[in-house]
């Protein structure tokens, strides 16, 4: 919605490595995403996608490597992590929404707490973004009296109540029933049509064509392909992209 | 007419013990079997089970273990049918521990998943196959935890069958007291002998719960 | 309860206390002792039927003879007017002095004096029902489960002052020399044996011997033994029995 | 050795036939005589038991939800030492009985200075030992919430102690909130030996009235009732608290 | 497998009606299924799809109509139940093995303890079908150590141990991690390639093109369509099917 002019790339990773333990979850990890941009990323399970985004807001700290995002160093030291957070947005799989608060308190909570806007400033906020998200009237309910689609799309909400740069999202679809994938993913494309920098990882290949500039393609810690959906989708040049992309559209 | 606290006061205190771990294990078999009754009329389909049951729960989950054996004791004397301070001890912590477990099994039959019943009722399964084969050792093993856990309150708790003259460890504390008139001595070594005791199950109580509670998370 | 259902049962049951010394106590192999106990035994031989002491607690001592636990109480009961309401009380075998106790600074020189004090006593014993008796308003009278815990409470400062016995004083004399002093004397305590009311039979075999017993001087070799010295003469010289706690107008 | 302080008179000692006849002949023996009238004639004491065992319940229910919130916290985020110290209190009071320890509170705290009066060493000794199961029960439920809502208060950009006192502490005391009601209906329950040190609760009163009238039986009876309609109204409290402070729904 | 010669229709439902207290769940429902047919039943969620299925093996009682199960008539009475349950084996979504048991021990339980056959008999049965859902090998594991395809396998190897007439899967996929879901409708598709008697609620509308012999759509607790699947894809009746298939196929 608000223009924004840097010329920093939205995220840069460099040679980034993760371990959990002895297991090597992110090798090499090479990636930069201009601002604007929307990526996809899938591969089979295991493969690492949910740790790459994860990294962007350290909610996994990595241990080789560098991480710009909007221009900030992540991996520099603990300064940055506050600010950087702010900026960056996340959805999760499995909503996230806190269960004790109604919907509008789940938006304004952040903004009021972490960026200590005055409440009727940041109820504003809230009513604006579930407004966008087409569920203003869901307002007063809490979580659970709402179906899983609609908490998504709170959880949508309640990341852009906080003004992010960039959105990360984690499969935002696949706990869902699949009559209410199609909301959430609406709601999605009308983000990425307002040209907010998205990182999404997804299995909705429908989506990914239609939506994506670039696919990122992830197996076993390694970014194995990156292209277009059209090259990725009807040429792909690796083997492993090829068996994957079998086996997901039976 | 005091005495130095000796090895023979040491020994009485220990030995005592002994009367501490019969009364918990009475208190555990009989509250085994109440609690098992109970926590199954619980949550039969029958009303007037469950209410009885949930009755009892209430009564003796709501009175102090104190009374209970107070009132057991002096109380059925009173009606001309001779109780020994064990066997009063035994009726009290028997329902008590009834009490206790019944509403802690409850809670375990109930934790077993609904889709569980629903796929022995599917398979046309009768009750008693249902419970015996299916229900009641998924309960068993979410039970032993808290099970465990109770077993500690329980030893804990025969210190109060010091009230119908029972000579545990916590009365052949006073007693020595009364003797010897070193307290701290005499309670702290009354106190060690009960966490030696007690920690142990403690210590396993919380262990199983992390496992139960890992089996589950996956 | 009759001599004869005891003699034919072979078998007396005799409530004693175990935990005032010296009177009652546990020897070092756990058996019950004492003057009650040696009491007791003169009295089971009296009977010719062997003799179980069973331990009983200030509180509970009256409960036991009333709900048929017992035979009768060899158990340092005070002669009370109150308590003969519930038992029948034989002529005395035994007396104490009770007085109030305390730190040596504090000047109390009577009752009246205890107005604005606290004073420990053990529950349900004659220091408690005297001092009740006697006791300005402003007393605060804290009442414990037994002896030992009322010398405890003088002892570590809970309260300055106590009810006690004169055996218990000599002990906390032994304890702390020169701390405390004795403020005044509240009254001169008998014992006597208690038995269900209406046990007329056994009370007067009960009174016949122990009026036996001081003549032949056996009572008074216990007395030694245990407190070492001679049997009060106000014990020995009152053979009347009782009746309603007190003795009998002839 | 076999101590003679416990065990049945009649059946240890008694010849078998002996036994039997006793026990015919206890049969027509039943001549006690129910008398509640010392004991209702004494109501105004046991209301002002009642009352201090109401206060002391409260204030140490109160302040032991506290302490268990401090050192749930304490033992999830604290210093290594503070969370040894605070195991080491936890296990010490959840493994022995609350009488020896109310014993030491008031006996043994004066020797250090501190010298409390039977009805505050009372408190306090409640308190100390709620405290520590409050520990666990707190400690339980905060490690019950899902993960995943930690990571959405991170990925928001709150701070831990705003993450703990926004997302965390109602969900989790929402879910052990049973396990701590029936803890504290326990302690209500366990104050019944705070006598010993004489304080003047409804077990004192009724002790007291029992030393004075002897109709323990009648008063024990009536004191049980009592305890039995305050768990009652301690019930009835936190099933009204629970309604208010607890009414989200859940998720299906 | 066996071949089932009985005149009677496999299902028969007459104005059916089921109420959860006031809700109305399932409306004037009339169904027939012959032996051997193969139906599909989708809907949007709430529409009472698993509600219809759970009435023929009365885990859900309805309040009016009759419902026949292979000629028997299951709102009767109670007499009937329990024979009905025997011939019909049901499959839920989320598995529910019995998790304390092992594969075989699954699979034996019914048979040995309803129908009271022997031990090694049971076993023979158990290890038949478990080679037929291909999982043979996987006889002594316990459940938890099975992906959720291969649970899923096995719910249905235990269900065919009953020897059942008539099969009711309810999403028996929808739990399933998408590369597992391949492998559960391939065991499906064999069943239905030997005759089984089936009545499938599921979303996977490839299957239900290729292997229903009809598919119903029900919406708000009533049956609104019925058709063969390529009427049903290609040329819905009603809109509210249209508009169903619309949503799904994204
Ligand atoms: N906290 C952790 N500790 C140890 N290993 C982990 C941890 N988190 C993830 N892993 C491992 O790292 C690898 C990558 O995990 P990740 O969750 O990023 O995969 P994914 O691509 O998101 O898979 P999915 O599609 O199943 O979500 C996996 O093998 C996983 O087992
Ligand atoms: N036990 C119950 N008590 C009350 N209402 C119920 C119960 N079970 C189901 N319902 C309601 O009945 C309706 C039909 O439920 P049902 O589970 O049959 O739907 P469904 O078509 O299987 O949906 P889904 O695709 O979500 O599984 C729903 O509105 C549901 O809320
Ligand atoms: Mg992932
Ligand atoms: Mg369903």
């Amino acid at each position: 919605m608000t223009e924004r002019t840097s010329g920093a790339a939205a995220v840069r990773m460099e040679k980034v490595g993760k371990w959990f333990g002895d297991f090597h979850a992110l090798k090499g990890i090479d990636l930069e995403v201009a601002n604007g941009e929307r990526i996809v990323i899938c591969g089979p399970s295991g493969s690492g996608k949910s740790t790459l985004i994860r990294t962007l807001n350290q909610l996994e700290p990595v241990q080789e490597g560098r991480i710009f995002v909007d221009g900030m160093e992540l991996t520099g030291g603990d300064r940055n992590v506050d600010a950087i957070r702010r900026e960056v947005g996340m959805v999760f799989q499995s909503f996230n929404l806190f269960p004790h608060m109604t919907v509008l308190e789940n938006c304004m909570i952040a903004p009021r707490k972490v960026k200590k806007i005055d409440k009727a400033e940041a109820e504003k906020t809230a009513r604006h973004f579930l407004e966008r998200v087409r569920i203003p009237e869901q307002a007063d309910k809490y979580p659970a009296q709402l179906s899983g689609g609609q908490q998504q799309r709170v959880a949508i909400a309640r990341a852009l109540c906080m003004n992010p740069k960039l959105m990360l999202f984690d499969e935002p679809t696949s706990a869902l029933d699949p009559e209410m994938v199609k909301e959430v993913l609406d709601t999605m494309i009308d983000l990425a049509q307002e040209g907010m920098t998205m990182l999404c990882v997804t299995h909705e290949m429908s989506f990914a064509r239609s939506v994506a500039d670039r696919i990122i393609f992830m197996d076993r810690g390694e970014i194995v392909e990156v292209a277009p959906p059209d090259r990725f989708f009807d040429a792909p040049e690796h083997e492993r992209t090829r068996n994957f992309l079998g086996q997901i559209s039976h | 007419m005091i005495r130095e606290f000796g090895t023979s006061d040491f020994l009485f205190i220990l030995f005592a013990v002994r009367w501490t771990l019969l009364l918990s294990a009475i208190a555990f078999a009989g509250g085994a079997v109440g609690g098992l009754v109970i926590a199954l009329a619980r949550v039969s389909q029958n009303r007037i089970f469950s209410g009885l049951a949930l009755g009892f729960i209430r009564v003796f989950q709501g009175t102090p273990l104190l009374m209970q054996l107070f009132l057991v004791f002096f109380g059925i004397n009173i009606f001309g049918i001779s109780v020994t301070p064990l066997l009063a001890a035994a009726i009290a912590l028997t329902l008590h521990a009834s009490a206790f477990l019944g509403e802690i099994w409850r809670g375990s039959i109930q934790a077993v998943p609904g889709g569980q019943h629903e796929a022995s009722w599917a398979l046309g399964l009768g009750y008693l196959d249902r419970m015996k084969s299916i229900i009641l050792p998924q309960a068993a093993r979410i039970s032993v935890a808290p099970t465990v856990g109770f077993l500690v309150q329980l030893i804990k708790g025969t210190s109060l069958a010091s009230i119908i003259g029972f000579v545990e460890m916590t009365r052949a504390g006073q007693i020595i007291n009364n003797a010897t008139f070193e307290p701290f001595t005499v309670f702290g070594l009354v106190a060690v002998f009960y966490f030696i005791l007690c920690w142990p199950l403690s210590i396993a109580a919380r262990q199983l719960e992390r496992r139960f509670s890992r089996a589950t998370a996956r | 309860q009759t001599p004869q259902e005891i003699k034919d049962r072979g078998t007396v049951n005799i409530g004693m206390l175990v935990d005032f010394p010296p009177f009652g106590i546990l020897n070092t192999e756990g058996k019950p002792d004492g003057y009650d106990a040696d009491v007791a035994k003169l009295l089971a031989e009296d009977f010719g039927v062997k003799v179980n002491l069973v331990p009983v607690t200030g509180p509970n001592r009256i409960p036991y003879l009333l709900s048929n636990r017992i035979d009768f109480l060899v158990a340092s009961l005070g002669i009370t007017p109150e308590r003969a309401e519930r038992v029948d009380f034989s002529q005395p075998y035994a007396g104490i002095e009770i007085s109030v106790v305390g730190e040596k600074g504090l000047d109390i020189p009577d009752a009246a004096a205890l107005a604005g004090q606290s004073v420990g006593v053990a529950r349900a014993s004659t220091q408690d029902t005297s001092l009740t008796k006697v006791a300005p308003e402003g007393t605060n009278i804290q009442r414990f489960d037994d002896d030992a815990s009322a010398v405890q409470a003088l002892i570590s400062g809970q309260v300055p002052l106590i009810g006690a016995s004169n055996t218990v004083i000599a002990q906390i004399q032994k304890l702390r020399p020169d701390t405390y002093d004795k403020k005044f004397d509240l009254a001169q305590q008998v014992q006597g044996v208690a038995v269900k009311p209406g046990s007329d039979e056994l009370l007067k075999e009960i009174n016949q011997y122990l009026t036996e017993a001081k003549k032949d001087g056996k009572l008074n070799a216990i007395h030694e033994k245990w407190l070492g010295q001679p049997l009060p003469d106000f014990i020995a010289d009152d053979t009347a029995p009782r009746v309603d706690g007190k003795p009998a107008s002839k | 050795m076999r101590s003679a302080g416990f065990g049945d008179p009649v059946n240890d000692r008694c010849p078998r036939q002996v036994r039997a006849r006793l026990i015919d002949d206890r049969e027509d023996r039943l001549n006690y005589d129910f008398n509640f009238a010392p004991v209702l004639a004494n109501y105004p004491r046991l209301l002002e038991g009642a009352w201090v065992t109401i206060q002391l319940s409260f204030g140490a229910m109160v302040a032991g939800l506290v302490v268990g919130l401090m050192g749930a916290i304490a033992k999830n985020a604290g210093p290594r030492p503070l969370r040894w110290l605070v195991d080491a209190y936890v296990e010490a009071i959840r493994n022995t009985p609350f009488i020896i320890q109310i014993f030491f509170i008031f006996f043994g705290l004066p020797a250090i200075g501190l010298r409390f009066s039977p009805n505050v060493a009372a408190l306090v000794a409640l308190i100390i030992n709620v405290g520590a199961y409050a520990t666990e029960i707190i400690r339980a439920g905060i490690e019950s919430i899902n993960r995943g809502q930690v990571e959405a208060g991170i990925a928001l950009g709150m701070k831990r102690a705003q993450i703990f006192r926004y997302v965390i502490l109602r969900p989790a005391l929402r879910t052990v909130y049973p396990a701590l009601t029936s803890q504290f209906i326990f302690l209500m329950l366990t104050t019944s030996v705070v006598s010993v040190i004489s304080a003047s609760d409804l077990a004192a009163a009724g002790n007291d009235i029992n030393a004075e009238t002897f109709a323990s039986f009648e008063v024990y009876l009536v004191i049980t009732v009592i305890y039995f309609i305050l768990s009652i109204g301690f019930s009835a409290l936190f099933s009204a608290i629970e309604r208010v402070a607890f009414s989200y729904p859940l998720s299906r």
